[in-house]
């Protein structure tokens, strides 16, 4: 193209698209995500919902938002403040605005600046014109009109033609990026395979789009980031966390020779995840969508009582109401395993905003003793191997497993690097079928119990919520037998932490400063740790998966820093269950509880300023 | 699956010494269910008891099959898992009115209407037997127990009329002193496929005993209740020269020779409905034996033939496909 | 309590934006209770609103009165506790078919048993809403939402048919798109005194929109549905020609002039209960109105009562003699 | 009497009645310790119920039994090792014997030792002959035929006289330990006032066993135990456990000048809350017994919103399923007391069994973040006070409190010294009736927000679980307003410290070791901790009636000993919490998990042992 000569080299960038609820700004926002991945970008993505309830067209709590990283280096979350903010309307860009980087550009549509449009806004005056935009590249245009010029002689509707108007922008901004069509223009054609009139018309916005932003030279320049070079070879593939999290429940509970069986009930975040589920019938998998959380989680032990793998999928409230049935799980020593998205609380709180306060509720929220083991996912792709790994420890452990994830992962993106098939863990399970010398609660050496199911002759037995008698299985009141079976609970879970490995410490092995973190803030801790090391700053990073029980040879690593600093998006929970673990270090909390992922300078600030407290 | 040998009801039995106080009606329900068993000629280790808890909830532990004994209430819940499971296990649940009706009542409600190939015994006998003598939702207002000390408030469900409202494929009433009838109701219940609820009037001779007297005793009986049976004219009284004349929502007593047939299958519930509103009345008798029976499919057979259909369309999973979808692509 | 001043229907709009999307049945609904609040002269502190979770319960944040946005499925049990500790209060449930019959089903079925005075409204769009459309206990067999790809395989709940089964004494139906037939039946409601059932068909225009087309479009509504009024023959029809005629169990469609009376009351709840059964028919215009009304006593003035009855027996009870009893003995 | 000459004298006397279900142990038990009581002896005791299930007669399983402790001095506890065992069965006798002290008496009623009696206990041989019982002084009577004897002529039939028989005994035991017969023929004459034959039957019993005593001087010598002299002046009654919590739940609202509502679900052990509050209808107590948990606490917090004083009462299982709701209350901001007697877990455990395993459940058990006050009895009499101080936090900070009762405070009972009702703490609650410039959350200086109720005129108001604006008290999706919010709710609990005493170490202010324990623990390790005392050990006994959040001051007191050891039912969850608070000082764990209290004297041993490590 005759521009090519004048593309500016970037980096790294961070675009956000933000609209109407019906501006259809997360289809722009994953066609950008799709095509963006496929030139060879490492990225990172983060939808912004409004709150759960459609609110009115224009309306500040009506306005949606999608959130694109991309860069040629590695990067671990979906970007601080943005450089580049397209505003479909007003209330999308007052209420982001402020997010922008200094001197970022904003692209308005102007055509959505009516009166009644900064009515519906809240806005007395016009912000493209009351200087509230000083300091920004503001690029008008009116996009509608573009559009609507764009399709003209076609058949639709102008409500149809204006609903086109996405896809216009998004041929502005691959010019912008220069980035192709093509995939785009391919995934229309499948999507309205049987809407030609709709291939067409969204095709031509898009190309007129592009066009546009070629002919008029509106910016000053256009960008391009090269490929990520470094990455490492491979298949890859754009994922979502809850999918992820979909397709490694499927995938652990075929490394463990078994059929999956979810019982669920639908609750923002983890819907989707039910959802995924139920597509993938011709895997075996049988998903029943139940009158409630209790009926989920009580169907699923059932299931594996019955010999599949039983599974839940839930966020807080959800996990809250099984809290009785986690303890049968756990007295009568089946697999389960039990998704925790978590989302900001308490109560129903903020449904659609991130939080991780839910970890005391999975370590300890049951009543008598009954450990359950805690795994935590840090981002989309690492979802899945969390998945498998859950699968592992229920099926292996005989126990119920809660695996944690949370509003930013579930719909966030990145690129995931597929696992070879022949490198994925194996786990088989062994029913029992010898009636020989069988008693529901024979141990093998890790004091598991072996797993007989109905169907099978002569292993006929009764298993339930009542103390049982720890050789031959029958109801005992005994009260040497009861201490018995809670140590030997307790003990089979401690067991675990001989299967996981000690977490690697991202940086040197010892130092300044320890950032210890948990979860989805993993990304963002990374990503200020890195910034730091290159600054030269003796700063690592530790990242727990297993929050409970924890790995061997902590103490080890902690004993060698000066100081333990642990972010959370919550009050301190992880913080609290280190101290009463490893009480010889000293924890410190770092929280934010603001139903938003942490930001990475951010973290650097609160990191830089414990540095200066050391020297 | 061990070679099918015609089993005994004793076959049946668990080595576990049964616990139920001397006289408890528990006792001549569970043989009905082992008698059951035996004639249906299942082998033990297909079948599943699952319970909730509550004296009647320990049932699953006297039996030698596989057994589940839950938490309260979510006996339907749990066996739903085990049959949708293995749709191949003949799942029993075993509940109590106050497991079953109270906290369980919805898993029940929702059992009933996913029609679920579950048979569901509830024990009724209007209290709560294991925590010593409270009322439950079947208890007639006014009764005083130790948690109604000047009688209940609660107006009591009709266990029939719920389990119609939900939509349920089998209802029927059985008692505990009527091993004969029980058995009949039981093998409809065992070869009915669908979610089967039967109801069966159970004497708590500690907290709640004679509850049923006026109606189940030997003297009054044949005046006092009615048994339905499929086709059959609703017959009753000493000399079975009484009779049910049914004429829409009106139910009379008349002679044997007026007396209606018994129809529990058919469109619409509202007859069954309509009869078990008797018990609403002092004057009628209480009617026992199977008030609806109609074949719809199950839940477990609905989730198996979508898995097998779309496998047909797809072809059985490959892990691989899974994960290696279309839009991946390759760095090298 | 403020001097009881007419108040309209706007005085009970609270001033938070209502945030449901533009063509929601709701919007037609809740100007229907603030209408009859309006009309009953309640004055607005002696109204308490308490929903669940769902779009529809969202409903007291947009009331001027007392509101209580509870928790899923909680809102009767919620409800149920305000209204027995403080009788004086008018108290009106908001719920929705997943939060009401879903995961509340429960303690749906427990407040119409216990005929708790409490006006429930069950916004029925036979889809989860707020969870962008999962199927709910409502949805038709076979429906494709985001849960059930191919097709739901759960049958559906009659919302009439269940309460009904539980024993509720006042059953009734209307629908988002006809406020006048709408505002009759809440008033009613309104002025039932006991648990008063209200299913209300609500269109969602986003995740199930025209799930009720086939009944309520202006083009077949009035061949498709047949208002039932209590004394009033059931006629129907574009020209209001035809009439439902009831006999016995069977209900068949005839001329205007042999329509049958349709009677809400009466001992046997089976007229109401067999009239809930024409939904299953395609044949026929499925009825709205009042199913069932029956006045019994409800559960807060039992408890009331009971408390009444008892202190004056015994007397005011002083906090002294609790501490200070009969069996006590002194050291000095 | 002709007796009184060779009257012994025993300060402390530990007697456990032990007999088949049927037998009426309870009765005889009851009856014992209200005599003892009026005797003026301070006395302990704790019934041992046989699982919930009744069991076939004359069965190990169906065994009941009641152990009491009584003394000339205060003691604490019912008594480790009982002195005298009376069995009414060999079941009985066989299940119990072990329990008792090396030369202690046993009485047993040979009338129960047929062959089939025998089966029934699965005995081969006859303990009374096979010299099971060496070792200890074995007094054999047939108490059947005795108690047939004594009601010759009578009218009621054979099964009823036979009934008699725990009255036969309980006069013996009169007679043995020279209690007065009167109050029990006085209990007779009021409970059976319309069956005068039984009056008869049963006082004619009561006489006779006291009169066998007399007239053929089974026991070689009698005794006597003084009563306590230095028992504070006042009033006393003997008081259970859970009824204990039921006055002082009632007199809690009074105290707040509200009424109180409690929405319940049957449960082992805390029914009985349900059951006592249930017959205080003439003070305005409302109790509804509900279809389930979540129901009971769902109606108790509307009820709170309409103005009355919500309760709810559980156990551990019931717990569980109010997780969810009990967030609701937390972000409603309403006052609700929850209470837990707790009992063996996990899941259905042992439901008869003391356990204090549901500590972590009730401070942590919640999604989100979610502080609740949480207040443990530590003995019967006690429970009416915390029952008080319980509704006083509730109502004094708009938040839910949980109260943690168990098993073994539930049915014990012990003399309570009852309060002069001037002395009760008054809190009495003001409603918000002022229209100006009201909103839901406007905070008084201890934060905490005003009650508003329904049917106040312009008051109108609308609460959730959805955040709320810290202002307006509008929904609110506003990150910043997310965290002020969780702050303030979290300081709001923080705040409650300020209104709760420091609690007093018993014994020297410093020293070698400081037992540190909460609830039921209290007695045993008390009595362990005084009797070290007495031997001039350094060892001091501090009890926490506040378990979240803690009492200023307790740096304080840990830093002047040199060892803290925390006993607790259950495998260190007090402990864990402290460490997580107080990460300066180690608290050692001492657990027991076998549905049993503690016994002080195997306390003593453990402590012993820590102080020769010192030394
Ligand atoms: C979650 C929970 N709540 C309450 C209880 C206490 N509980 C056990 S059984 C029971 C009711 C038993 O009544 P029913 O179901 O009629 O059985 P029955 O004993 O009469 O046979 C109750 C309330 C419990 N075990 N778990
Ligand atoms: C304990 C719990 N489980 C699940 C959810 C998620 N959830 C919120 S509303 C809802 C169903 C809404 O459907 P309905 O009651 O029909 O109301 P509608 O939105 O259709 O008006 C669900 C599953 C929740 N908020 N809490
Ligand atoms: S208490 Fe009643 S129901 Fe329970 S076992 Fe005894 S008799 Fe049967
Ligand atoms: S999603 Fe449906 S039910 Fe919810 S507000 Fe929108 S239209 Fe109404
Ligand atoms: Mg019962
Ligand atoms: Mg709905």
């Amino acid at each position: 193209m005759s521009s090519e000569n004048d593309l500016i080299r970037q980096d790294d960038v961070t675009i956000r698209f933000v609209g109407d609820s019906g501006d259809g700004m997360q289809l722009t926002g994953t066609q950008f995500t799709d095509t963006t991945a496929k030139v060879g970008n490492d990225l990172a993505t983060f939808p912004d919902f409004p709150s759960e309830i459609r609110a009115p067209a224009g309306t500040r709590a009506g306005v949606s938002g999608f959130q694109i990283h991309f860069s040629s280096h590695d990067i671990y979350t979906p970007g601080d403040a943005p450089s580049v903010l397209v505003a479909m309307n007003p209330a999308a860009l007052i209420t982001n605005y402020k997010d922008l980087k200094p001197g970022g550009i904003i692209l308005v549509n102007t055509g959505a600046f009516t009166e009644r449009d900064l009515q519906r806004a809240e806005l007395e005056s016009n912000p493209l014109e009351d200087g509230t935009l000083t300091g920004f590249r503001l690029i008008q245009e009116d996009i509608n009109q573009r559009t609507i010029e764009a399709l003209e002689g076609t058949t639709l509707g102008k409500k149809d033609v204006l609903r086109c108007k996405n896809f216009y922008t998004l041929g502005m901004m691959y010019w912008l990026y220069s980035r192709p069509i093509e995939p785009t223009l391919e995934w229309l054609e499948k999507k309205f395979a049987k809407k030609p009139e709709l291939v067409e018309a969204n095709s031509k916005a898009l190309k007129a789009g592009y066009n546009h932003g070629e002919l008029l030279r509106l910016f000053q320049g256009r960008y391009e980031v090269p490929k990520l070079d470094d990455a490492p070879k491979g298949t890859y593939r754009n994922i979502m966390g809850n999918e992820a999290l979909a397709i490694g429940l499927v995938a652990g509970a075929h490394l463990a020779d078994l059929k999956p069986f979810l019982g669920s009930y639908p609750i923002t975040p983890a819907t989707d995840i039910l959802q995924y589920m139920s597509l993938m019938k011709n895997y075996d998998v049988v998903t029943c969508q139940m009158e409630d959380e209790i009926a989920g989680i009580c169907t699923a032990i059932g299931a594996s009582f019955a010999g599949r793998l039983g599974i839940t999928t839930t966020s807080g409230p959800g996990l809250a109401l099984k809290t009785e049935a986690l303890g049968l799980a756990v007295i009568t020593e089946l697999p389960l395993v039990v998704v925790n998205v978590q989302r900001a609380g308490p109560s129903t709180g903020l449904p659609t905003k991130v939080e991780q306060a839910d970890l005391l509720q999975s370590i300890f929220g049951r009543n008598g003793e009954a450990p359950i083991p805690v795994v935590a996912c840090s981002c989309p792709a690492d979802a899945f191997d969390c998945a498998v790994e859950a699968c592992r420890i229920a099926t292996e452990f005989m126990t119920p497993v809660i695996l944690l994830s949370d509003n930013y992962i579930a719909n966030g993106t990145e690129p995931w690097k597929l696992p070879e098939m022949d490198e994925l863990p194996r786990f088989p399970v062994t029913f029992v079928t010898d009636p020989e010398g069988f008693t529901p609660y024979n141990r093998n050496e890790k004091l598991v119990r072996g797993w007989a199911k109905p169907g099978t002759p002569n292993l006929q037995h009764r298993i339930g919520g009542l103390e049982k008698d720890s050789k031959t299985g029958a109801v005992s009141h005994d009260p040497d037998n009861h201490q018995i079976m809670v140590e030997l609970r307790a003990q089979k879970i401690e067991n675990v932490r001989a299967t996981i490995p000690t977490p690697e410490v991202n940086g040197p092995e010892s130092g300044d400063l320890l950032v210890l973190a948990w979860g989805s803030t993993y990304g963002a801790n990374r990503a200020a740790v890195e910034r730091m090391q290159k600054e030269g700053k003796k700063v690592s990073h530790l990242h727990l998966r297993h929050v409970w029980p924890f790995p061997y040879g902590l103490e080890e690593i902690f004993s060698k820093f000066k100081r333990i600093v642990v972010p959370e998006l919550n009050m301190g929970q992880l913080a609290r269950v280190l101290t009463s673990e490893y009480r010889q270090f000293n924890f410190e909390t770092h929280y934010q509880v603001k139903g938003k992922p942490f930001q990475a300078f951010r973290l650097k600030e609160h990191f830089d300023k414990i540095l200066e407290e050391i020297s | 699956m061990s070679e099918v040998q015609q089993l005994k009801a004793k076959d049946f039995k668990s080595d576990q010494e049964v616990r139920w106080c001397p006289g408890c009606g528990d006792y001549s329900i569970i043989s009905g269910v082992q008698n059951t068993l035996a004639s249906i000629g299942v082998p033990k280790e297909n079948v599943v008891t699952v319970s909730g808890i509550g004296c009647s909830s320990r049932f699953p532990y006297y039996m030698d099959t596989y057994g589940f004994h839950g938490i309260h209430g979510r006996a339907n819940a749990i066996a739903t898992g085990v049959k949708v499971a293995n749709p191949d296990l003949d799942v029993w649940v075993i509940t109590g009115d106050g497991d079953g009706l109270s906290i369980g009542g919805n898993h029940m409600i929702h059992s009933l209407r996913r029609n679920v190939n579950l048979k569901i015994i509830l024990f009724n006998n209007e209290i709560y037997g294991l925590t010593k003598g409270q009322y439950s939702p079947t208890s007639p207002r006014g009764l005083k127990t130790k948690t109604s000390p000047f009688g209940s408030v609660d107006a009591p469900f009709n266990p029939i009329q719920l389990a119609l409202g939900a939509g349920a494929t089998f209802v029927a009433r059985t008692m505990d002193v009527r091993p004969a009838h029980m058995k009949e109701v039981l093998l409809a219940a065992a070869q009915h496929k669908g979610a089967a609820f039967v109801e069966v009037w159970q004497n708590c001779v500690i907290f709640n005993d004679g509850a049923y007297k006026s109606w189940t005793d030997k003297a009054v009986r044949d005046e006092k209740i009615v048994d339905i049976n499929a086709g059959q004219p609703m017959i009753f009284g000493k000399d079975k020269d009484k009779g049910l004349i049914m004429d829409g929502c009106n139910i009379s007593v008349g002679k044997a020779e007026e007396a209606s047939t018994w129809q529990p299958a058919g469109e619409c519930a509202g007859t069954a409905f309509i009869m078990s509103q008797l018990d609403r009345r002092e004057d009628m008798p209480r009617p026992f034996g199977v008030f609806r029976q109609v074949e719809q499919p199950t839940l477990d057979e609905l989730v198996k033939g979508q898995i097998d259909e779309v496998t047909a369309q797809k072809g059985v999973g490959d892990l691989k496909d899974l994960i290696y979808t279309r839009d991946a692509w390759v760095v090298d």
